[in-house]
């Protein structure tokens, strides 16, 4: 006997809102990109999840796609977090804020 | 649910045991045998007193490790330093699992036969890249929790080998895979059949030498142990520690290489299969037979580890990673493009054409390579010759 | 007790304190280390739904490379914990967090009682998938789906990577040294 | 294909100059030249390929007219056509190009290759824009031709270039904006297809998207008030570009009228045919006003161009026959006229480093061949018979007035911007050319060969369109009879006041209208 | 008659005007042959002009008309179109002849003349391309070609006034006068809309034959020919420099003489005058012809007045000119179509001898205007003096010279129905005769004025212009007789009314008794000259406020300044593009600019630059937009 799909659900749902927690409350780059690959994850158990329950592949299709997308993310993400310390010696996001208006 | 208990839970927990066990066994068995062999190489004796042959030599090195002083020290940070040896062991004991050993064993009255495997998954080859890939981390924060200038930067080299390496370890499979339309590792053992030539090692002989030599690079062994170089980071990763914390690091180092040689013996050397020995010997031998097939077959590949360690140099850090991106991972490419384009254009003797295909194809690719390298570096060094750029890979991320 | 609740249950309750432990831990290697657990109970609970292949992907691909990217970057820029001085986040992490629970509970809202009466929670699509589950979801069938349906998205998301290889490779390239 | 090919060759050379650029600047400069040139000789096979005798597109000629399908899903195709009033602006683009390239040959310090590209690739914008009979492709030619022109003035151009381009592309896309909305609205009526040759019949909110259409259109051209961009634009624009700009981009605006406002929208162009002329008129006087006043030649030209446009939207807005091909014509006349007066300005720039006024006189004693092609551009920019300018002019105010869809006052008032061209033109020229030769302009060297190569040519088309005027006339009478056809709001007869007398109208015609005759038989065979 | 015939005749003048234009550099070196070429080449016309007069004169119905003329379609539009083509008729021939024969002299003078100056062969090549454009003018055979002349005309008439380019009072006098032609044009232009509104063609020869069938057409609110033929009139204004429009022809004067005596004497300024000979047919339907005459007279008048107070020799001849122009238009106003070309023809030849004589004068007294310099040059320039004479008393009406026939009979023709005209234009014979006489004895006799140094040099012009002096000499005393004798029953008469298509009615009564006025009236002035100026220059100050305002050409110019030219300029400058164009249009667009700027100015404070504060913001939004959604929403 399967679990019901909210199971899943509400799980996934409480990983993704620890996700943006942790990018409103965390002030370091590499920690805040971290929460964002938190939230991916959760999207991704819903993905399945969603599979299992219609009986369809493409939940899990996506998840591999969400998963690359990631992977590309994580890179360039990366190297501008390194390209940015290289500059500015912080990964602070508070400090980083030239854009300021 | 029924539930047999015998079936479904005592064989596999003897199953588990017994590999585990074995591997341990397997990792003093290479302890002592590497060292034999190296003597044998460097025309020496090497440990001979302890024991016959000096075959107790790692029981009495486990000893003492055992009873050395378990030094933790001071600058370290405490948990991650303990955890990493363990981080390190772990993935190279539980890769084991989806390894098929050998054929199958029938007994009577059971319901169906003991497979020679821990766990036939349908996805082990996946299982054994994720295990593998997971090795790295030991090293990583083992390195760091070192809070030691060259283990950090021993971890930093090791986990960029890894990843490097681990790339042309995924896709030179992808041409077997392509073959046996699985992801089984049993399924791809038996695809393979009983006769060498219709093992993929010849059918996809460029992807056998990448996997081989990514294998290689993985287990940090020489020629790739830039991780550990003595000469260069003292002891890389592991310098801090010691007593049997140091002794994991070394199990795992072992147990990796013997996994490794399984999953090449299985992927490439046609599993337990030996011109139709394994299926001689009814129900039950045949099972025992086919296991005796394999563990030579890995036992012989560990000798070849013991070999190369003693016959080829260390890399350079920027040659290792040139060797890995520019000649390994295009191989290995090559080498699926190749399969799959002729699996699809042949319509007879697929695997002969497959196997010359591969070879001729890599050889092409290799020499293009080497090729534009080698007009590379001719510019470069009128450029500026007096750059002998040592460490480059390093510098460039640092 | 349901086996299967028993694992979903363990496997829930890691990721869950492995998602808050990354958020609370103030070095960010031990937010990395415990985000692989995460992960890896992530990895759990795909094989409990049955999707061996994207476990199998997810632990190679987040456990094997992503996270081992961060640790890298992590140890190169030697980064330690920061200091607590900060514009923002000092202020409104009160803020943030009530919006978090906010959001936790218009989620687990979505999740029990909203999705019923979509169309993809109804009982219909559970009952119509039922009939689907004969044919399981294997790699097999993903493959098959990746290679026909999907293969624009699939060749899009390789020209994606391709894109972010460039560039990686430009952002980080050191300038060329001037000649002298 | 050979018209893909006329539009895409430039884009070759854009990236033949991308690849090749590090072998230095004579070849990335021979490379735009003799891709340019090739352009120009591949697009006169669009001429002799032309048959003057199909009033619609030439669809049953490959070579003129291509339909592929492109993004299926939102009824958009690669679909490009030529008819006889955008021939003549294709030939017009092709042409000046070269002589562009030709004329910037030495000028341009930094940046050649990017020049050379720019110029190339909005080359293949423009000939798009003209091509275009698919209204999605139509937008994307029309905005991918600002990238370029935006960076010839913003890297090539004068102290105040930042701002003269932000305020031409700004200008611009306001205008674009609208006339996006204008297309998605017509895309939804039109069944869900950007087709331009589907388009028909009556549209819902039609005075709205005529607005919409004709905005954009008005500020290109650019009609009064909504021409304070091209002022500022020429100015900064280095020599080229403002040859570009005068030569063929302003016509994309007129173009845009007469191949969307008015053969869309005919009710609602009759219905704003008043403040439109209105405006038009005000252009031509207050341009040539303004243009009177200028201390700075470039400037001065730019508000000519303002006048001369006012009358081809005269023209077009005539709903008659011969003032619409007159309006066509102007437009090629204008872009030979004004883009020559443009390269001239350069030519002395370049020496002088000057643009204005008070800095010259006396040129043509050191100057005289300069001297002599000046006074020829000029007289053709007055509108002198024998000259280019004069045929397309007359041919649009004896249209308006004899058969015109508004008060004929409107051409009487039109009619005075022939005399205040002759006034701002000559007196400039005369300030320019005539008096006492200042010290510092003793040294000043007459044109080069290079110079009068670029020249000649424009010179030959000048006195060609002047004398035999009937090359250009003929291969657009029937298109723009069918555009006429459609606005059909004023019957292609002169309004003749009351006549008194019912006469036979066959008896009205010229004697030699042989022609004529034959056409209006055959229409009244087929009616 | 051969349509090659007249092509040979056009391009011929073309011809030179190419070789000398184009290859100027080369030729300059040798203004022998410059010189020649031009000559030549209008010697061609001139023989061709001949043989076409003589045709003519041989069988009458040799014109070349219609169709047989039709060269190529020019242009073509829907309804419009318009044929290069050639109508070659009696009228034509005789201006054929005027142009090519006095161009002809003129080319020659010219080629002494303008000796040693640099623009040699410019000023060739400018007057090549003024023989051509007049003669498409005179022999186009629609009036899109005739207004192609008549522009090509004003253009040169432009580059030859401006010929000396460094002055700057010559590049405005070029300047002024293609304006204020323009202006003409501006009418011409609007004429020849409303005749293709009234005929759908402009063709001469369908025009003319529809013409009185639709005589009634109504344009604009008006009859179509009336306004036609008022707008064409507008042209010949500006051309003819008649009233209002006449100012630019004094200030020509800043060109060469000969330019003078052959655009601005004998031939363009005619062409208002031969325009409306040719439209002859329309002018008679629409019954504008009064309105020409009147406006005719008082230019007559007006300019002779003003002459009366000119000191520059040029200007004097200037205003004659506008003054016999009026006549001609009376002429042609009154319907004497024939009368006013007669006196076109004869004034050709004595206008054009009187300033190459002035010419020659200015040569030998070093480029010396101002006749209150000279004096007592009679024996020093005798033949200069005796052709000039020749001239002065052809142009004063003495009798049995050229002026004396074609003069009377425009007068007689006006006693008819016009005799406040014929009365005006008596005054206007007596201003002249006086105003010439005056120009002579300052200039000829009385005592020497001359400022010393250049006394010195004063000699006579050297054969290559004497010579032509004399050959006009002899035409411009004689052709009156030659072509007038007979008056209304002349020979010319007859040749030229076929192509009028108007049968003048012989005025009433013998023209004997006015033949005897004119004469008195002409000797009057003459004497009356002779009292005032035999012995004393005309006085440097004017004495009271009627001689001011006669001495400054009744300010004319100076008001046209004041509240046409500077008004404009002002206006356009501060008013249009200060104002209105960089202050309120683009005002307006900076503006929207500007506001803009500040709007994004208040919503820059958003941007923190910190990224956690977007964040927090897009959580805020989620949350929002879920709670709304799911608890509000239904």
């Amino acid at each position: 006997m399967s679990l019901p799909l909210e199971y899943y659900l509400v799980l996934s749902a409480l990983l993704f809102t620890i996700g943006v927690i942790g990018v409103l409350i965390r002030r370091n780059a590499i920690i805040i990109f971290m929460c964002i690959e938190l939230m991916l994850n959760a999207a991704n158990l819903a993905f399945v999840a969603f599979s299992r329950h219609l009986g369809q592949a493409e939940g899990q299709l996506f998840v591999f796609f969400v998963m690359a997308v990631a992977a590309a993310e994580v890179a360039i993400g990366l190297a501008i977090i390194v390209s940015v310390f290289k500059h500015r010696e912080t990964i602070n996001v508070d400090e980083v804020n030239s854009l300021k208006g | 649910m029924e539930i047999n208990i015998l079936e479904q839970i005592v064989i596999p927990i003897i199953k588990m045991l017994f590999i585990v066990h074995l591997l341990v066994i397997g990792v003093m068995v290479m302890i002592w045998s590497e060292r034999r062999v190296s003597g044998w190489i460097q025309d020496r004796l090497g440990p001979n007193r302890v024991g016959p042959q000096g075959l107790l030599q790692p029981i009495a090195d486990g000893i003492k490790f055992l009873f050395k002083e378990d030094l933790i020290p001071n600058h370290v940070d405490k948990p991650l330093y303990v955890l990493a040896p363990a981080m390190l062991l772990i993935p190279a004991m539980i890769a084991v699992a989806v390894v098929p050993f050998g054929d199958t064993i029938t007994i009577e009255g059971l319901d169906n036969p003991i497979s020679l495997q821990i766990a036939d998954i349908n996805i082990g080859i996946l299982y054994i890249l994720a295990i593998t890939s997971l090795g790295v981390y030991g090293v990583v924060i083992g390195a760091w929790a070192s809070n030691n200038k060259y283990s950090l930067l021993g971890g930093l080299r090791s986990s960029a080998q890894m990843i490097s390496y681990e790339l042309t370890l995924g896709l030179a499979i992808i041409g077997v895979l392509m073959l046996s339309e699985s992801l089984s590792l049993r399924v791809i053992a038996k695809e393979q059949g009983s006769y060498p030539w219709n093992w993929n090692f010849l059918i996809h002989f460029p992807a056998f030498l990448a996997f081989t030599t990514a294998m290689f690079a993985e287990t940090n062994r020489l020629p790739f142990d830039l991780a550990e170089a003595e000469q260069e980071l003292v002891a890389g990763y592991h310098t801090e520690y010691s007593s049997m914390k140091f002794a994991i690091f070394f199990m795992a180092e072992y147990m990796n290489m013997i996994v490794g040689s399984a999953v090449v013996v299985t992927l490439f050397l046609g599993g337990w299969h030996f011109f139709g020995l394994e299926t001689m010997g009814g129900p039950i031998w045949s099972g025992v037979i086919s296991f005796a097939i394999f563990f030579i077959k890995t036992g012989i590949f560990l000798f070849v580890f013991i070999w190369v360690r003693w016959t080829l140099p260390r890399f350079r850090y920027d040659q290792l990673m040139n060797f890995g991106w520019k000649f390994l991972l295009p191989v290995a490419l090559t080498s699926i493009v190749v399969t799959g384009t002729l699996w699809v254009v042949v319509t007879e003797n697929k695997l002969l054409w497959i196997g010359i295909g591969n070879t001729v194809a890599a050889f092409i690719v290799v020499s293009i390579v080497a090729g534009m390298l080698a007009m590379d570096n001719n510019s470069k060094a009128a450029a500026q010759d007096t750059s002998a750029a040592p460490l480059r890979g390093l510098e460039a991320i640092e | 007790m349901n086996p299967e609740l028993i694992v979903f249950i363990i496997f829930g309750a890691v990721s869950i304190i492995g998602a808050i432990a990354v958020i609370s831990f103030r070095h960010p290697i031990y937010s990395a280390l415990s985000l692989i657990v995460t992960f890896f109970s992530q990895a759990g609970l795909f094989v409990l739904l049955g999707a061996h292949f994207v476990a199998a992907v997810q632990v190679i691909v987040y456990a094997g490379a992503i996270m081992v990217l961060f640790l890298f970057v992590i140890m190169l820029l030697n980064l330690g914990t920061l200091s607590a001085k900060g514009a923002l986040t000092g202020k409104l992490k009160g803020v943030a967090i009530i919006l978090g629970i906010l959001l936790a509970v218009e989620g687990v809202y979505i999740a029990v009682r909203a999705l019923n009466k979509t169309e993809v929670g109804s009982a219909e699509a559970a009952d119509a998938a039922a009939a689907l589950k004969d044919s399981p979801i294997d790699t097999y069938r993903i493959g098959e789906l990746l290679f026909s349906d999907y293969l624009l998205p699939f060749e899009v998301t390789s020209l994606i990577l391709l894109a972010a290889l460039i560039g990686v490779i430009v952002l980080v390239k050191r300038d060329k040294q001037p000649e002298n | 294909m050979l018209l893909s090919l006329v539009i895409f060759l430039p884009l070759l050379g854009v990236i033949a100059i991308a690849l090749l650029r590090g072998m230095g600047p004579s070849v990335v400069k021979g490379i735009a030249f003799v891709i340019s040139l090739l352009t120009f000789v591949v697009s006169i096979g669009l001429y002799a390929g032309f048959d003057a005798s199909i009033e619609d597109f030439q669809t049953d000629n490959e070579l003129l007219y291509q339909k592929k399908a492109w993004i299926t899903g939102l009824g958009i195709s690669y679909h490009i056509g030529i008819d006889g009033i955008s021939l003549w602006l294709i030939l017009l683009t092709t042409f000046l190009t070269p002589v562009c390239i030709l004329a910037t040959w030495n000028s341009v310090e930094k940046g050649l290759s990017g020049f050379m590209m720019s110029l190339l690739a909005l080359e293949t914008g423009m000939l798009g824009v003209f091509c275009s009979l698919d209204l999605f492709l139509f937008f994307v030619f029309w905005e991918s031709m600002l990238i370029p022109m935006y960076f010839l003035i913003g890297i090539w151009g004068g102290e105040r270039r930042i701002y003269a381009t932000i305020k031409f592309v700004l200008y611009t896309m306001a205008g674009s904006a609208l006339m996006l909305v204008g297309i998605l609205a017509l895309y939804f009526q039109n069944g869900n297809s950007f087709d331009y040759t589907t388009l028909s019949g009556q549209f819902d909110h039609d005075s709205l998207l005529f607005l919409a259409f004709f905005i954009a259109f008005a500020i290109k051209v650019p009609l009064f008030p909504f021409h304070t961009w091209l002022p500022d634009a020429h100015v900064e624009a280095p020599t080229v570009g403002s040859v570009i700009l005068a030569g063929v981009l302003l016509k994309m605006g007129t173009y845009g009228i007469i191949r969307f406002c008015l053969p869309l929208f005919p009710e609602a162009a009759k219905l704003h045919t008043p403040w439109i002329v209105t405006l038009a008129v005000i252009g031509i006087i207050y341009g040539a006003l303004v243009a009177m006043v200028q201390p700075d030649l470039k400037k001065l030209v730019a508000y000519s161009s303002v006048s001369h446009l006012g009358f081809v939207v005269l023209g077009l807005f005539s709903q008659n026959h011969d003032a619409i091909q007159g309006s066509v014509l102007q437009m090629v006349n204008h872009g030979l006229s004004t883009g020559a007066l443009f390269l001239l300005v350069g030519m002395i720039y370049e020496r002088r480093h000057s643009r204005m006024i008070v800095d010259f006189g006396g040129l043509a004693k050191r100057m005289p061949i300069f001297a002599a092609i000046f006074l020829i551009v000029t007289l053709s920019s007055i509108g002198l018979p024998g000259l280019n300018g004069f045929v397309g002019e007359f041919m649009i105010l004896l249209g308006s007035f004899v058969g015109g869809a508004f008060s004929k006052w409107y051409v009487v008032f039109a009619t005075t911007g022939v005399i205040l061209a002759a006034v701002y033109m000559l007196w400039m020229f005369q300030r320019v050319m005539f008096g006492k030769l200042d010290k510092t302009n003793e040294a000043l060297p007459d044109l080069n060969s290079r110079e009068i190569a670029v020249l000649v040519p424009i010179l030959v088309f000048i006195v060609w369109i002047g004398v035999f005027p009937n090359t250009f006339l003929k291969p657009m009478e029937t298109s723009v009879g069918k555009v006429v056809e459609k606005v059909q709001v004023v019957p292609n007869t002169p309004e003749l006041g009351h006549v008194i007398n019912h006469r036979d109208t066959k008896a009205s015609l010229p004697i030699r209208n042989i022609e004529n005759t034959k056409l209006i038989e055959e229409e009244a065979q087929t009616k | 008659m051969s349509l090659g015939l007249i092509i040979v005749l056009l391009i011929s003048p073309l011809v030179g005007f190419l070789i000398n234009g184009l290859f100027g550099k080369w030729l300059k070196g040798n203004e022998k042959l410059s010189g020649t070429i031009g000559a030549l080449a209008v010697f061609i016309s001139l023989i061709c002009s001949i043989i076409a007069f003589v045709a003519i004169n041989i069988d009458p119905a040799a014109t070349l008309e219609g169709e047989d003329g039709f060269v190529y379609r020019w242009i073509s539009g829907g309804k419009f179109s318009v044929d290069i083509g050639f109508h070659v008729d009696a009228l034509t021939t005789v201006m054929l002849l005027v142009i090519t024969g006095v161009g002809f002299l003129i080319h020659v003078y010219s080629i002494g003349y303008m000796h040693g100056d640099e623009g040699y062969t410019r000023y060739f090549a400018y007057l090549n391309l003024f023989v051509f454009a007049m003669l498409i003018l005179v022999l186009g055979n629609n009036y899109l070609m005739m207004f192609v002349g008549w522009e090509g005309v004003g253009l040169c008439s432009y580059l030859l006034i401006g010929f000396w380019y460094e002055k700057q009072s010559a590049t405005d006098a070029g300047k002024k006068a293609f304006i204020v032609n323009r202006i003409g044009d501006f009418g011409f232009l609007l004429g020849m809309f409303t005749l293709f509104a009234v005929f759908n063609s402009l063709d001469f020869t369908s025009i003319f034959s529809e013409a009185e069938a639709k005589s009634d057409v109504v344009v604009f609110g008006v009859n179509g020919l009336v306004l036609a033929t008022m707008l064409l009139f507008v042209g010949a204004i500006g051309k003819s420099a008649q009233l209002p429009l006449y100012v630019w022809l004094p200030d020509a004067m800043e060109g060469p003489t000969p330019v003078s005596a052959l655009i601005h004497a004998a031939t363009m300024v005619t062409a208002g005058v031969y325009m409306i000979a040719r439209s002859a047919v329309l002018y008679n339907l629409a019954g504008t012809g009064t309105v020409v005459a009147w406006i005719g007279v008082l230019t007559a008048l007006f300019a002779a007045i003003i002459a009366l107070k000119q000191n520059d020799i040029k200007r004097i001849l200037a205003y004659s000119t506008v003054s016999q122009l009026g006549y001609m238009f009376v002429g042609v106003g009154i319907g004497a179509y024939a009368s006013g070309i007669f006196h076109l023809v004869t004034h050709a030849f004595f206008k054009g001898l009187m300033f190459l004589t002035a010419g020659s004068v200015m040569h030998a007294m070093a480029n010396e205007l101002d006749i209150r310099k000279m004096g007592g040059l009679r024996n020093k320039l005798p033949i200069t003096h005796a052709t000039f004479l020749v001239g002065a008393l052809a142009i004063a009406g003495a009798p049995f010279l050229s002026g004396f026939w074609s003069k009377d009979e425009i007068l007689h023709s006006a006693w008819g129905n016009y005799k406040i005209i014929y009365i005006i234009g008596l005054a206007t014979a007596f201003l002249t005769a006086f105003y010439m006489f005056r120009l002579i004895f300052v200039t000829f006799y009385g005592k020497s004025r001359v400022e010393p140094e250049v006394a010195s040099h004063i000699h006579e012009s050297p054969a290559v212009m004497w010579l032509p002096l004399v050959i006009l000499a002899v035409p411009a005393a004689l052709i009156g007789l030659l072509l007038g004798i007979g008056g209304h029953h002349s020979w010319f008469h007859h040749f030229t009314e076929n192509v009028t298509g108007f049968k003048g009615e012989a005025p009433e009564g013998s023209a004997i008794p006015f033949m005897i006025i004119s004469s008195i009236v002409g000797i009057l002035g003459i004497a009356y000259a002779w009292t005032r100026y035999k012995e004393r220059a005309p006085s440097d100050e004017p004495v009271n406020a009627l001689q001011k305002l006669v001495a400054n050409k009744f300010y004319v110019d100076e008001i046209y300044n004041t509240f046409i030219v500077q008004p404009i300029k002002n206006a356009s400058h501060f008013l249009l593009w200060k104002l209105f164009d960089v202050g309120i249009i683009d005002g307006i667009v900076n503006g929207a600019a500007a506001l803009i700027r500040v709007i994004g100015g208040l919503f820059r404070r958003l941007q923190t630059g910190v990224v956690q504060a977007y964040i927090l913001s897009m959580v805020i939004g989620i949350v929002l937009f879920l709670a709304y959604y799911l608890f509000f929403a239904n």
